[in-house]
């Protein structure tokens, strides 16, 4: 049944469909009406699920993971600040090989305090150990919550998934979106009973002391759980498919940049508005495209890299910016083309940090300027796009 | 005002249009303003930017026209709605578009929308989008505060229905 | 009847403040600040006092502030006073301003911590009993009884069920020099309570009641009487606690809890059962209160 | 106003007083004083959350141009001498 | 005066020496004897300073960001757990332009716990806006800590510093330290007195809510500021030099590069053990060299990229590893040579996670593998050194 | 004399921890699990506790247990309550066992969290009164006048200036429905208590006394004597709080504090003075516990 | 040993007994009973801080493979049957 | 141990030498068995990995002779230096290797150092070392000594000179 309504609601929608038995929210604008949807899912009977409500985030995390431990499917939201204060026990979920899943509605830092979007929140949890899956539409919020359970859950796989939506311009958007039947959810999705849990009877602790002989052996699977990963995104992407009849993309969704010469390579809502530019553009005989970064970790490294080999300009749009390096898309995007024989100029944009309005012109103008760049060089390897007080005009 | 453009988004896809809405909102304030706005079209929406050159505005609070430019960027065959007292005079604004007036605050007080110091005018201001709007008809408008509406739905809509009666062109 | 103003005249807050209408922690503010004067440092976390100074470059404040993050209230205070103290500064009031979720939940532990470590400066709690920022969602502040966002009232249960953290008595328990409760409707015991606050060293805490019109779902112009039937009812008794000794300073005529909770319409849900529960544990506390009065802890 | 980043200091430090934001605005309800009933108690003085009312010769004058209409004046003044009329009413 | 001392105590010497006037401090493995030889200092009066006890790290860090907005000159160490705990007010920190400059004694995150060195913690806030420098001696540890305040408060710069050093292998590892006169110190390092302070008089609010339209503006000034911050790091060091006759290689320290084939990029103890590598290879007639990384942030994209632009092949080390990635070292080295006209083959070795011992003899067949993959081009760009069940020996 | 052992024989814990010889926090696991049982998860966070069991794969516990961030014991047993309650699970009892410094410190908010939110567990705090795993800093739990690394003894001033927070009337005022003191010295006691606190519902804490070998500068042969002296001194009195009311459970010599002190060399240093200022703070905190206990608050 | 990475769990779960650490290594002291004085009164049982003394037929054994020579049982021994001795000695 | 260690590396310091010690250590606990290494050298020490194949190996608790390979991968013409009491028979081990014994546990106890029943071993065996280490001299160990030691400086001077003199050589 498709029906009109946020980014929120869907993110609610999806932990109700996958069943989330325990969840545990602490509220931060713009993810509050995630919770609020939930408490009431729970408080009418619709959704079986005990609803703890902590005190804050770092104890939602906590939470989340005892449960996960004891076995129970467990959801929780959050955003910018609550996000980062959760830094630490995200490591440990990932440490522990928990397929949490988890919402955060992409949202600035402070100072200045700020409750828009930008992607700096989700970024700095790039070395945590999550999947972290940027959504464009409201229906893949809701997707992608469901896919990501089934794809975490997997007994090779194992690590907790962070489902990222953008501030206000996502979470707070209302669209059309299609909520699937339950049983086909259940029927793609089948109930959390992980190989190991804690219980009575079996008296084992978890997240024991290693010593230096040993610690790394467990780093290494993990490794190998995030690279399985991949695969299984694509293959669960794939089933999803041939059950809902809806895809995402994969792990770098590729719009129209089979035969492109420059390619806009951008991860969130941006993305979106970036296909109505790629066709306008394209009405008027610009060879452009979109490759929307879907999964941030695992990184769409090959994709990438194949995608580099074809194009000769690639514009790498950040809504975050790392200091004293660039943003991070961009500086993994690099990484990734490294080896490719004949790689294209990739230039960084830094844009719409702190809310700041993407509009399609400043998408044109970026496809503009990389046409021209990846002819003549860069000059500058990292652009800040719409700063007021710089020569150069974007709107 | 989030209300009113999550109406009409609703209204329009039951008409079958895709849609799209969204606040321009921070931190919210009863009382301070906001602005909202919403993309009907034939085709699945993807641009997610602001809208800086809308077809239609509509005001809800009137005190507005004294401060921001309400029609920055409004097209040329742009239709304004203004929720405005009945009887008092409109003040000077630009010739070149068409203006229809409500007095969605009586309407809404009326019905006993809101508290009698803040009513709620969303959905009365949303019945009178109806009338001037080529997309959505009243019905389905109807049909969306219905949905919506927290409390008191038959109020919410009596008060849209008694709007799209009493929308009126007005000229400045 | 005409009179002299009962409380000192300088104002220390701008108007244009981005409060709601009728917004109980805007009383707040303005007495504690007639309270302290000028020669004062506010840390003031994330909650609606965070945003009502308006957006940059807006200030509608006339002392120092520093925003913090939400639960580093109480570490905030710390800084500053070690700051001032390695400066050689002596004569300023550090003041930590809280609503009652980043006290009462998540900025608990760092006021604990100034607390045990004995910073010298005040903290006020702002009590509206929900995060109201980010849209009346519970806190441990809330009560008993009432709707918020994430208490909805629905089938299976509804309604918040567990009962408001004392935070006055968990304050009590970490042996500070001063603790008080103060009302908006009792500006006068509120200055006098504040004043001296100021004078005491050590950790002090004020937990001012705050009613809020959106929050408790009520007509804005009632807020002061809500917060003056509160007194009354003994929901929100007004005390102080001097060196561990209870001294309750008003008290209030022990009017049904029913008069202050009809005007608020998130415990318009209730039952008549319901209610005299909640009257039954206001009674309760009240005799706590009492007996912790005469007992001197 | 989108400021240059010259312009604007390192961190977003507020100095400006907030009188800035006319939030007369927002005045659903306008108070509205009765003179010649006024007693000068200060009551409302004290009580309004904006502090927008002035003490002038002890009488209250009210800074229309802040006041938000909350109508805790009205509602707390002893003499019942403030009224709430709907704005652009009278 | 030379003395023999741990990486602890030059940490605290060096917060000594630069007279930090408030510390805010929290325990934890292996950082504690910093904060308890401080609190000595301050005990017996050898450091006028205020000592706050805080009952946490996000409380430590806080207390600092009030104390150095009220301006005092403030000091902290972590490690591990009480870093990333740090994580959200670390960005804070930075957003506030704050030149806080804090101790981090890099360990590994759990689970599984554990007390050794890996790099993750430090790497997992490269996002928060921070200067990074990772360093190879005690005596590093010291003179950093003291050229990081005079970076950091220029008032162009402004931004906070982290000096990490490596669990146990430093922080416990006692060796040689000169102790700058207190005289000299004070000569090169003025007191700090920032443009704007939180103080009576002057009612301002200090990091308050900004809108869309103007936030990004704040963030490109912190970008200018880490900017200038690759400038000052070099000029510091020089003058630093000019004063005291040390110093220990700008933003990447190059040996034995000049005429090197191939050079091991590195960061941290390991850098120290791989020059005695360096030179047993060259005695061996190898062309071998090591690029060290000291300046993670603000990273030496230039150097990385001239280096680059001169050798055959790069090793890059890594002693952390982001999952869904590869190291952040390595990922961040081929971003910045990307541009090279002839790029080296580059290739990330993973190795040393949660104390795992990096033994010269691992260095070399790192070395050797370098030369062999520089030849025939690398088969896998990622290679886990010395993992338990992999085909491969590395000792 | 010979006797039939006077606490459950069945034992929860396997020898081979690596606590340190005469660790008291050793003895509080095994008292605690005997009075428990089978049926328990515990949740430990980071002390001393979570390396006792042993490097990997070693454990030294007969029940299930989930290591937790330090700051984190009171979610853990949310989540874990959770989990089982979504699963139709009863009969087990949930546990977060946690040091002094992870309780009163960086763990307090969590707890307090879970208390609020009725959590249906039992927290235990083990209270050697300082961070004794990173060696031996101050807590918020270190008593006044204990030299610790971070409050070391110097000329400007030296040893632990500030109290000891009363965890006790802060869990007392978070109004659960049980709360006790044990000690290692009474096992029979210690052991009662956990039983009785295993048979309520709701959100319990029990506060454990747990001398500290190296952590306290004392012989380890000495530690159940200096637990037996605590007790005897009122330094750290037995009681419990059963919803609200205040019952002594032993009350002690009233033996002069000295007697506790002087085994311990943490408290070498001080004078006769500050023992005698000691021995004030014991008797007036004694006085008003008995004070609570006739009022029964 | 190291394990091999395929050995391992996902994670680091515990399940071995701690018997696995012979903490008798430890010892310094080593507690010795004289069961002729031995009054069978269960005390140093119950106040062993490790748990390595066993009822045997009411009369403590010690089990050395654990033991930590505290010395507790020692000092609690209301019969003073049990003397610590130096490791080596005797 | 980790006393010890850094004793030793102090002490050559003192000769000129540049040094290096370290601890192989993580939660300490009082009793249980922990290594520490030292590096002497003419050169600055760079080297920051753990040390395979030492020159010297001191054993601070003969129970460990029983446990782990203590001599695991010592040099062929290294020396042992073990704690070990007096009188007693050594256990089987390699006749390759240099062996030295003191009693340093009886010699700390004899001078009060650490409890009786744990007697702290760390000063008394670095003056035994000074006797066996062709690199360290007894006076600047002593020195070290007085720096480091906490409490009892002169007991701790007075056990290291003590052990530096009743050291003997052993053959297994
Ligand atoms: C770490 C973190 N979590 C959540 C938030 C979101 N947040 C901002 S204000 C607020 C509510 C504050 O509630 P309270 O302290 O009661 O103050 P009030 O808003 O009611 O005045 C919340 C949840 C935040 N800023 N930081
Ligand atoms: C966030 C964080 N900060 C600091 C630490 C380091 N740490 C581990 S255990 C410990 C001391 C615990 O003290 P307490 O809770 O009293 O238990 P004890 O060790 O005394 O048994 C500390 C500070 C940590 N693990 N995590
Ligand atoms: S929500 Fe409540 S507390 Fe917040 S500004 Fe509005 S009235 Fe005040
Ligand atoms: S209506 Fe409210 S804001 Fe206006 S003057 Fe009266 S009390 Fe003040
Ligand atoms: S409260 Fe009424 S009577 Fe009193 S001063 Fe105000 S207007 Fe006059
Ligand atoms: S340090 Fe103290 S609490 Fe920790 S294991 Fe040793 S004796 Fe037990
Ligand atoms: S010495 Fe200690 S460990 Fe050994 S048996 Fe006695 S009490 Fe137990
Ligand atoms: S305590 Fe002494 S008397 Fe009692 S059983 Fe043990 S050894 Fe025997
Ligand atoms: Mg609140
Ligand atoms: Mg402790």
């Amino acid at each position: 049944m498709r029906e009109v309504m946020t980014g929120n609601y869907a993110s609610a929608y999806g932990a109700k469909l996958a069943r989330a038995e325990v969840i545990a929210a602490y509220p931060i604008t713009p993810q509050t009406s995630i919770v609020e949807k939930l408490a009431d899912f729970v408080t009418t009977g619709e959704l079986k699920a005990q609803f703890i409500p902590v005190e804050s985030e770092h104890s939602a995390m906590a939470a989340c993971i005892a449960a996960e431990t004891a076995g129970a499917r467990t959801y929780t939201a959050t955003s910018s600040h609550g996000l980062t204060l959760m830094h630490e026990v995200l490591i440990w979920a990932s440490g522990a090989r928990l397929p949490i899943v988890m919402t955060n509605v992409s949202r600035a830092m402070a100072p200045p305090w700020s409750v828009w979007v930008d992607h700096m929140d989700s970024i700095a949890q790039r070395d945590t150990g999550w999947l972290q899956f940027f959504c464009q539409s409201n229906q893949e919020v809701l997707d992608t919550i469901i896919m990501a359970y089934k794809v975490c859950e997997s007994s090779g796989i194992m690590l907790p998934a962070m489902v990222i939506m953008d501030a206000f311009i996502q979470s707070h958007t209302s669209e059309p979106v299609d909520l699937p039947d339950q049983e086909l959810v259940d029927s793609f999705l089948p109930p959390y009973s992980p190989d190991l849990k804690i219980e009575v009877g079996k008296p084992m602790g978890f997240g024991s002391l290693v010593k230096p002989d040993q610690y790394m052996e467990f780093r290494y699977k993990a490794m190998l759980g995030m690279k399985a990963a991949r695969d299984r995104v694509l293959r669960v992407e794939r089933e999803f498919k041939s059950i809902f009849g809806r895809e995402h993309g994969g792990l770098l969704e590729r719009y129209e940049c089979d035969d492109a010469d420059v390619v806009l390579v951008a991860a969130g809502s941006v993305a979106a508005t970036a296909k109505d530019v790629v066709d306008s553009m394209r009405a008027k005989g610009h060879r452009v495209g979109l490759a929307r970064i879907r999964s941030f970790r695992p990184f769409p490294h090959d994709e990438i890299r194949a995608l580099a080999g074809k194009v000769e300009g690639m514009a790498v749009l950040d809504r975050s910016y790392t200091f004293g390096a660039a943003g991070a898309m961009f500086t993994e995007a690099r990484a990734s083309a490294y080896s490719v024989q004949k790689r294209p100029v990739m230039k960084n944009y830094i844009a719409g940090l702190g809310g700041r309005d993407i509009t399609p012109r400043i998408l044109e103008r970026i496809f503009e300027d990389i046409q021209v760049v990846s002819r003549r060089g860069a000059e500058d390897e990292v652009e800040w796009v719409d700063v007021a007080g710089l020569q150069r005009r974007w709107r | 005002m989030v209300v009113a453009s999550e109406v009409l988004a609703k209204a329009a896809f039951k008409m079958g249009f895709e849609v799209s809405s969204f606040p321009f909102f921070g931190v919210e304030r009863r009382g301070a303003p906001v602005t909202a706005y919403a993309r009907i079209d034939e085709h699945p929406i993807r641009n997610k930017s602001s809208i800086y050159e809308p077809d239609y505005v509509v005001v809800l609070d009137s005190s507005l026209l004294r401060g921001i430019d309400i029609l920055e960027g409004l097209k040329p065959s742009g239709k304004v709605l203004i929720n405005y007292p009945a009887g008092k005079k409109l003040p000077d604004l630009p010739q070149r578009y068409k203006y229809f007036l409500i007095d969605a605050t009586s309407i809404a007080a009326a019905h006993g929308i809101g508290s009698q110091t803040a009513p709620i005018v969303n959905t009365a201001i949303m019945g009178a989008f109806a009338k001037i709007c080529d997309k959505v008809a009243l019905e389905p408008v109807l049909e969306s505060i219905r949905e919506v509406a927290p409390v008191k739905e038959e109020e919410n809509v009596a008060a849209a229905k008694e709007a799209y009666e009493r929308t009126t062109e007005a000229t400045p | 009847m005409m009179g002299k103003p009962t409380i000192p005249e300088p104002e220390f807050t701008f108007p244009g403040s981005t409060g709601c209408p009728g917004c109980g922690a805007n009383l707040v503010m303005r007495y504690l600040l007639k309270g302290l004067g000028e020669r004062t440092i506010l840390s003031i976390p994330a909650c609606c006092w965070a945003v009502m100074p308006g957006y940059w470059p807006s200030n509608c404040l006339k002392v120092p502030l520093l925003y913090t993050a939400f639960e580093a209230t109480g570490a905030a205070m710390s800084g500053l006073r070690a700051a001032l103290d390695a400066k050689g500064i002596k004569d300023v009031t550090i003041v930590g301003f809280a609503g009652d979720g980043g006290t009462v939940d998540i900025g608990l532990q760092a006021m604990s911590g100034a607390a045990e470590r004995r910073t010298d400066g005040i903290y006020v709690m702002y009590d509206n009993e929900a995060y109201m920022n980010t849209g009346i969602q519970r806190s441990g502040s809330t009560p008993w009884g009432a709707w918020t966002t994430t208490t909805p009232v629905g089938s299976t249960h509804g309604f918040k069920h567990e009962a408001k953290k004392d935070i006055m008595a968990i304050m009590q328990a970490h042996r500070i020099p001063y603790a008080a409760t103060v009302s908006v409707a009792h500006p006068e015991d509120f200055i006098k309570k504040v004043v001296k606050a100021r004078e005491v060293k050590g950790f002090r805490f004020i937990h001012a009641m705050s009613p809020c019109p959106p929050g408790w779902r009520m007509n804005p112009m009632h807020i002061v009487e809500v917060a003056r039937l509160a007194v009354d009812t003994h929901a929100f008794p007004l005390y102080e606690i001097e060196n561990g000794k209870v001294r309750i300073t008003r008290k209030g005529k022990g009017t049904p809890v029913s008069e202050y909770l009809k005007f608020q319409g998130r415990f318009s849900h209730l039952t008549d059962a319901e209610i005299a529960s909640i009257q039954k544990t206001i009674d309760e506390n009240w005799q706590m209160l009492l007996a912790k009065e005469t007992s001197g802890t | 106003m989108t400021k240059s980043y010259e312009e604007i200091p390192l961190t977003p430090i507020s100095d400006t007083p907030s009188t800035i934001n006319l939030t007369g605005y927002w005045r659903v309800m306008r108070p509205v004083v009765d003179k010649s009933k006024c007693k000068k108690c200060t009551i409302c003085w004290k009580f309004c959350p904006d502090g927008v009312i002035k003490l002038v010769d002890g009488e209250p004058v009210i800074d229309l141009q802040y006041c938000k209409g909350c109508g805790v004046c009205s509602f707390e003044c002893p003499a019942k001498c403030i009224i709430m009329v709907k704005e652009g009413d009278l």
